[in-house]
């Protein structure tokens, strides 16, 4: 929690980077406490490994160090105090943590991912029996999400220098106007 | 003091709201992205954390295990962030160029040279 | 055997397209294929709503789960329609596409822009078929992710900067989503939207009291999150921030086609979250909901009206209308009248047509004139007849002059108003269609009753008219708006079954 | 049956016309031809209808449901059948001045010109013959799109900026108030309809909103007469006097006889198939507008004492003469009604001569004031005697048309016991005199001049110096016209009486 | 880094091992914690540290860019295949019992077989993706 502070106080960018990193990687150990193995896990290699060496690399591109913006704006503050307040009150009728009679951990669909799922589908790890068997669709969807960044990066970052048909030359993403 | 049970709910929003501030305060482009980081990983602590039961495992049958934690939320944050991944690098992608462009990452000094053009 | 999968097809065609585009990567054959990828997914769609008109609602259980334990995705009136406009708007943006793209993506990009393309064409297919809300939301993500890309490859350099602001605050609007999703999950522990609608009226134990689910302040501020999440991604007044840049900004082609579809969808999502999840009474007598929409739909029909008529850059007008053309449909909805709601159903529709028409019109001259500024418009309605002439059809359309679309959508959202006994508004809204009048003016004005200034000394240097592959497409979409103007029992007899079928009336 | 295609034919005629006409630009006298021909057969078709209208036949045709239980269409009626006559009859005499003038005056653009005057005529026809509100109000719209570009003909600024005072006048008062009150009487009727009924829409089967609060029928009447920009009512009047930049066949035939026309038309349409004269005597709501009415009628005629510009005077005198017609069915009894429908054909008549005269001096003396007409009737006698029987006619003096719609109408007024009315009427009447009169007088009593007889018209003494022949037979035909309709209102009478009885 | 020998000798050992557990990540994914996003993960790390040791030309004369963005498509297409096969084997989309020899008693065969495939779907396009994008970024910062 304080390292999230210290990261919008920082600013100088390598630093609240790094730091975003660390975050990642002590909300995975959150994460383990709260028995979610592979998230956990995913949440370590993505936001501990692959983000971070991104937002390293695009560091390397562009300035490392933020202008101090004086303009201090009330409008966001009160935005983000109006959201937190909604969440809290929210809270309120909230199943407590770890409450074995909270709706989502009595009745279905958890208990027959649970208890059926083994001669169901067969597969120890229920996570992965979900993921890839009740919820393949949503997988689908996930496969073709980090399909389309890999897209949008390539369109976004890769040099074309070569001729078209139409003879037009080199078109640099430089030769914005 | 029924809240206690609340306290970890509490904490998750106190982040959230951090990372919200990050984006939609700051003007550094990066540091909007990190802010929204921050934001989504919240969100998914929300996720796994009311996923929990007390004394439950991890979700990977065993002997000698009754409880398991829910197995849902973690599903679904998988997904989520690979999501976040995806937009956290389209993103940076984006103020590359926006570098190689305007020259700045400040929103402002863009939105200045906006103007002029 | 394929008929009983077609509900499936719909998503997974165009999904698996994407990457075969990346496989071929040849220019013409990526396409060639793209366009006929378009027209496949057309027809399924129109197979699809043929049948939901004359069976009913279609399902389809994914992996043979039954719900909840499964993902379910189910069609109905409303969004086989969604889907129909949806799926024809991209089977004609894409013929379109070849001459704009060459000028605008580098030619060995095309294949990325078309596989782009078709996954946002999917995302949006996605999101209108699914029944679960998870899942909506990780269809929501594929949509605006490729949108952004396709956003940011427009020519001036500040696509880039509207992309960006797109995906922050598109990412700031499906993480409220998420979030919302999640605390209706943990009141609840179902994903699946009937199953949501369900247990939404059940009884629990909160604090050792009983009380109804949708009671519970969780669901309330879950409803809150979904709503303001959802009106993002809708660019509802005054969370329209990023619409006008987007749009302006993107490749002719990416602006009509995101400008008919996506913001489409997102009003289809709204109706479902707020009618199918929640319920008429929760929404509107619990929450109150339309005495928040509909000053802020009236607020937004004026602002983004006014703001239109001082825009130079025509694009950029247009957009402005748009986002008051929302308005319109969010007031439709906030009568909470089957009146209403056809209203704003059919206004989804018509303004799907004519707004695409429109923009391909701009990109027409986008691509003749090389810019879309007032100014240079001056004497076009004689350089370049045929487009201007679709110009002025599409004008005619928001204006909402008789025998058009616009007139249709105008004609039941002033009704609905009346019915409501609801004077203030009814007029308001007609006032409002005045300002239009005032914005499309202009142009026509420009176009047809100033000659063009010389250049010093040169020739006014001559323009052809754009070639046929995109004025047919443009006249397609124009042509279908003035049918329906005349011709609505179609339209206007779907919406209706829509509409009842939300409020929970008739059929 | 026959008469059913005859109403297609009258709205697809000068539609088909309007195509050829597009069609043929490179070509004048084809042009031209195609226009003369058109316009030939549209009177012949329209008349065809009269027979079967006189024999209370009611020939009715539907082209399509626009909305469930709400075509459009359309049906005769006897109204309509005369308005029809009087313009597609209009329409030859004007199309044969306008190829004079146009030619005359080498104006740009003609083929846009010939164009958009058929689709306006076809407007007019629907208009004219249609068989609900909705299928009014849309006939309505394309009259306004169809006419504007004739009013920014010249695309100068001075008719741009006219062209916007037009339609943004027009458009606003449809969009706001007709439009509404379109829609609010289809919400108030029970089951659901805009049919134009015998005795009136709203008094049949008007839900019980009407009986209980008879102010709702002030209020949409408010909406209706409004609504109807064309009819000039003050004080939506400023669109008329600023069309006039238009070509001066325009002026005489869309702004003294279509489009004016249609609105008052509209009104009485409106005010006897859709509320029902009885309704309005009965409630009593139609009393502000006879005063509305009134007002617009001394109002303009004061105005148009003060112009010196020829058109702009004629603009005035139409306002004030519609407003006669307003009035004369505000009054809402039988010789009122009577009145006003006749006086659509006898102003008619009388205006349009008054305008071709303008137009003929404007081409041959390029005069546009009043006060430089002097003497021209020495060199324009023709013209200048059209000139003064259109006058009379529109003043109301036997024995020419216009006294019998006046006759009728001050009828009216008696019967309804509105005496002030009575008293407008007569010294309007009066005040026509003072603003016609000088005109003729100057033309025929008054030496010209000096300017002119140094000006660069050194004509002015070398005897006769007409406008081209076209130019000047029509507004003799149309004076004519007026003294023939003298004899011949019995016929008129005879097929506006079942309207009111 | 052509100079720092221990560094490049460490990863040098380091890699094979990455690649190994990845390999074991991506397939005992059914037994414990992992799956085919996090192996392809880790598999593209052993990718971008091999490049930050031997420098991108070489690193990309082993994994050429376009071979890459073919794999992130093949992942796709395998994952949409097996959905597909399930439809040709008369089961609804994704419906892996289809898959089985027999559906009837032993559906799980048929779970393993999809889960596998649609894991190795996953893992391929992850993997592929995540190189490519990194390449993406250096490639920019070189030119």
């Amino acid at each position: 929690m304080s390292t999230a502070i210290a990261i919008v106080v920082l600013r100088d960018l390598w630093s609240s980077v790094i730091l975003s990193g660390i975050f990642s990687l002590i909300s995975a150990g959150l994460f383990v406490v709260m028995d979610a193995v592979d998230v956990a896990f995913t949440e370590a290699a993505v936001g501990a490994g692959v983000s971070t060496v991104l937002m390293l690399g695009t560091l390397a591109l562009t300035d490392t160090s933020e202008k101090r913006s004086d303009r201090f704006q009330v409008l966001p503050l009160l935005v983000v105090l109006l959201t937190g307040a909604a969440l809290i009150y929210s809270t309120l009728d909230m199943p407590h943590y770890g409450d074995p009679y909270a709706p989502i951990h009595l009745g279905e669909p958890a208990n027959t991912y649970i208890y059926k799922s083994s001669n169901e589908i067969g597969v120890p790890n229920i996570v992965t029996s979900v993921l890839a068997s009740y919820r393949g669709y949503d997988t689908l969807g996930e496969t073709v999400v980090i399909f389309t960044a890999g897209i949008g990066v390539l369109l976004l970052l890769r040099r074309s220098c070569e001729m078209d048909q139409e003879g037009k030359t080199c078109v640099n993403e430089e030769s914005h106007s | 003091m029924p809240n206690l049970g609340l306290f970890n709910y509490w904490v998750v929003i106190v982040l959230m709201m951090t990372g919200f501030y990050t984006v939609i305060a700051r003007g550094n482009l990066i540091k909007k992205l990190i802010g929204l980081n921050v934001f989504q990983v919240s969100v998914f602590m929300l996720y796994i954390s009311m996923a929990n039961v007390k004394g439950g495992t991890a979700p990977i049958i065993f002997e000698g295990a009754k409880i398991y934690s829910n197995p849902l939320p973690h599903v679904l944050i998988l997904t989520a962030i690979v999501v976040g991944v995806s937009t956290t690098s389209l993103g940076l992608a984006l103020v590359v160029r926006i570098k190689e462009a305007f020259g700045t990452i400040e929103e402002d000094d863009i939105r200045r040279l906006e103007e002029e053009a | 055997m394929i008929a009983d999968h077609l509900l499936i097809l719909q998503v997974i065609v165009p999904l698996l397209a994407a990457p075969l585009c990346v496989v071929l990567r040849h220019r013409m054959l990526v396409r060639l294929f793209a366009v006929l990828v378009g027209w496949v997914v057309f027809a399924i769609a129109i197979m699809l709503l043929t049948r939901v008109l004359n069976a009913g609602t279609v399902d389809y259980n994914l992996g043979n789960w039954a719900v909840p334990w499964g993902i379910e995705c189910r069609l109905d009136s409303l969004n086989a329609f969604v889907l129909l406009i949806v799926s024809g708007i991209a089977a004609v943006v894409l013929p379109f596409a070849p001459h704009t793209v060459k000028d605008e993506v580098s030619g060995d990009k095309q294949y990325l822009f078309f596989a782009a393309f078709l996954l946002c064409l999917t995302g949006l297919l996605g999101i209108t078929i699914t029944w679960d809300i998870f899942n909506m939301f990780v269809f929501l993500e594929i949509s605006s992710l490729s949108a952004c890309a396709l956003i940011s490859m427009g020519r001036s350099r500040r696509a880039l900067t509207a992309a960006y602001q797109y995906l922050v605050m598109g990412t700031i609007g499906s993480t409220f989503i998420l979030i919302g999703i999640g605390l209706m999950y943990m009141m609840t522990g179902t994903l699946n939207i009937s199953d949501l609608n369900d247990r939404l009226q059940r009884l629990i134990i909160v604090n050792q009291v009983p009380m109804f689910v949708n009671q519970t302040r969780t669901v309330i501020a879950a409803f809150a999150f979904l709503t303001v999440g959802i009106s993002i991604k809708l660019a509802l007044f005054p969370l329209h921030a990023w619409l006008p840049n987007a749009y302006t900004f993107a490749p002719s082609m990416v602006t009509a086609f995101l400008a008919s579809t996506a913001t489409k969808v997102s009003f289809y999502v709204l109706l479902r979250v707020i009618f199918t999840v929640f319920g008429v009474t929760f929404a509107f007598q619990s929450m109150q909901l339309n005495t928040w929409l509909m000053p802020l739909a009236l607020v937004g029909i004026y602002i983004a009206s006014t703001v239109a008529i001082y825009q130079n850059n025509v694009k950029r007008l247009l957009a402005y209308s748009s986002v008051a053309q929302i308005g319109y449909m969010v007031l439709g909805l906030s009568f909470v009248s089957v009146t209403g709601l056809t209203s704003s159903i059919v206004h989804l529709f018509n303004h799907a047509l004519m707004k695409g028409g429109l923009f391909l019109a701009m990109g027409c001259i986008m691509l003749r004139l090389g810019s879309v500024q007032l100014q240079d418009m001056k004497g076009l309605g004689r350089r370049m007849p045929l487009t201007m002439a679709a110009f002025v059809v599409g004008g005619l359309n928001l204006i909402g002059v008789p025998m058009t679309a616009g007139f249709i959508s105008k004609w039941y959202l002033i009704l609905a108003a009346l019915e409501q006994g609801l004077w203030l508004v009814a007029v308001l809204s007609l006032f409002s269609s005045l300002l239009a009048v005032v914005y499309v003016w202009r142009v026509v004005e420009v176009a047809y009753f100033q000659e063009p200034e010389r250049p010093a000394g040169g020739e006014l240097r001559r323009l052809n008219e754009a070639p046929v592959s995109m004025l047919l497409p443009t006249w397609m979409i124009l042509g279908a708006s003035l049918v329906f103007g005349v011709y609505t029992e179609f339209p206007v007899g779907v919406a209706r079954r829509a509409a009842e079928m939300l409020m929970g009336v008739g059929s | 049956m026959i008469s059913e295609d005859a109403v297609l034919l009258s709205l697809g005629l000068p539609l088909g016309a309007a195509v050829l006409i597009s069609m043929l630009g490179r070509w004048p006298n084809f042009r031209e031809t195609v226009t003369l021909l058109a316009a030939a057969c549209l009177f012949v078709t329209v008349c065809t209808l009269v027979p079967a209208v006189m024999a209370d036949g009611r020939p009715e045709v539907n082209l399509l449901d626009m909305f469930p239980g709400l075509p459009v269409g359309f049906k005769v009626e006897p109204l309509g059948m005369l308005f029809a006559l009087v313009a597609s009859g209009l329409w030859i005499v004007t199309s044969i001045y306008s190829i004079g003038y146009m030619r005359e005056h080498h104006e740009q653009n003609q083929t846009r010109f010939f164009v958009c005057f058929a689709i306006a005529i076809a407007a007019v026809m629907g208009v004219a013959f249609s068989r609900n509100v909705l299928t009014l109000f849309i006939f309505y719209e394309a009259l306004t799109f169809s006419t504007y570009p004739l009013v920014t003909h010249h695309s100068t600024d001075k008719a741009k900026r006219a062209g916007r005072i037009y339609l943004g006048v027009l458009l606003s008062t449809s969009v706001l108030f007709l439009l509404l009150a379109t829609i609010w009487t289809w919400h108030l009727t029970e089951p659901h309809s805009l049919e134009f009924t015998k005795g009136g829409l709203l008094s049949n089967m008007g839900s019980d909103t009407i009986r209980q609060q008879p102010w709702v029928v002030g209020i949409l009447l408010a909406l209706f007469a409004f609504g109807t920009g064309k009819a000039a009512l003050m004080p939506f009047h400023c669109w008329l006097p600023a069309a006039m930049v238009a070509p001066t066949p325009v002026s005489a035939l869309l702004h003294a006889v279509a489009v004016v026309k249609v609105g008052v038309f509209t009104i009485m349409k409106v005010v006897i198939y859709v509320f029902g004269i009885d309704l309005l005597t009965d409630t009593g709501m139609s009393l502000w507008l006879m005063y509305v009415a009134g007002a617009t009628i001394m109002i303009a005629s004061l105005v148009a004492l003060t112009k010196d510009n020829l058109k702009e005077r004629l603009a005035y005198s139409t306002i004030s003469q519609l407003a006669y017609i307003v009035l004369g069915v505000a009054l809402a009894n039988a010789s009122g009604v009577i009145g006003g429908g006749m006086h659509i054909l006898m102003h008619a008549f009388g205006k349009i001569t008054l305008f071709f005269c303008a137009g003929a001096i404007m081409i041959s003396a390029h005069k546009t004031r009043v006060s430089e007409l002097n003497g021209l009737g020495r060199t324009m006698p023709f013209t200048m005697a059209a000139f003064a029987v259109g006058a009379l006619s529109v003043i109301g003096l036997p024995p020419l048309g216009g006294s019998w719609s006046k006759w009728y109408l001050a009828l009216g007024t008696a019967e309804a016991g509105q005496l002030p009315l009575l008293a407008t009427l007569m010294v309007s009447s009066l005040l026509s005199i003072a603003y016609l009169m000088p005109i003729s007088i100057r033309a025929f009593f008054l030496e010209p001049s000096a300017s002119d007889v140094h000006g660069d018209n050194y004509h002015v003494h070398t005897g006769i110096r007409e406008a081209p022949i076209s130019c000047v037979v029509p507004p003799c035909i149309t004076a004519l016209g007026c003294v023939v309709l003298f004899f011949f209102a019995e016929r008129a009478y005879q097929l506006l009486i079942p309207i009111v009885s | 880094m052509k100079r720092h020998y221990i560094v490049r000798v460490i990863s040098k050992l380091l890699i094979p091992c990455i690649f190994l557990f990845a390999l074991y990540v991506q397939f005992h994914g059914d037994y414990g914690p992992g799956g085919g996003f996090q192996a392809g993960v880790i598999f593209a790390s052993g990718i971008v540290l091999y490049t930050l040791v031997v420098g991108l030309d070489r690193a990309q004369q082993a994994f050429h860019p376009r071979i890459i963005e073919i794999l992130v498509a093949i992942g796709v297409l395998i994952y949409g295949s097996v959905g597909i096969w399930c439809l040709a084997s008369g089961g609804k989309f994704l419906d892996y019992n289809a898959l089985a020899d027999d559906p009837v008693r032993h559906p799980q065969h048929g779970q393993h077989l999809g889960i596998l495939l649609v894991e190795l779907g996953v893992g391929i396009t992850v993997a592929a993706a995540v190189v490519s994008i990194f390449f993406a970024f250096v490639n920019r910062g070189r030119s």
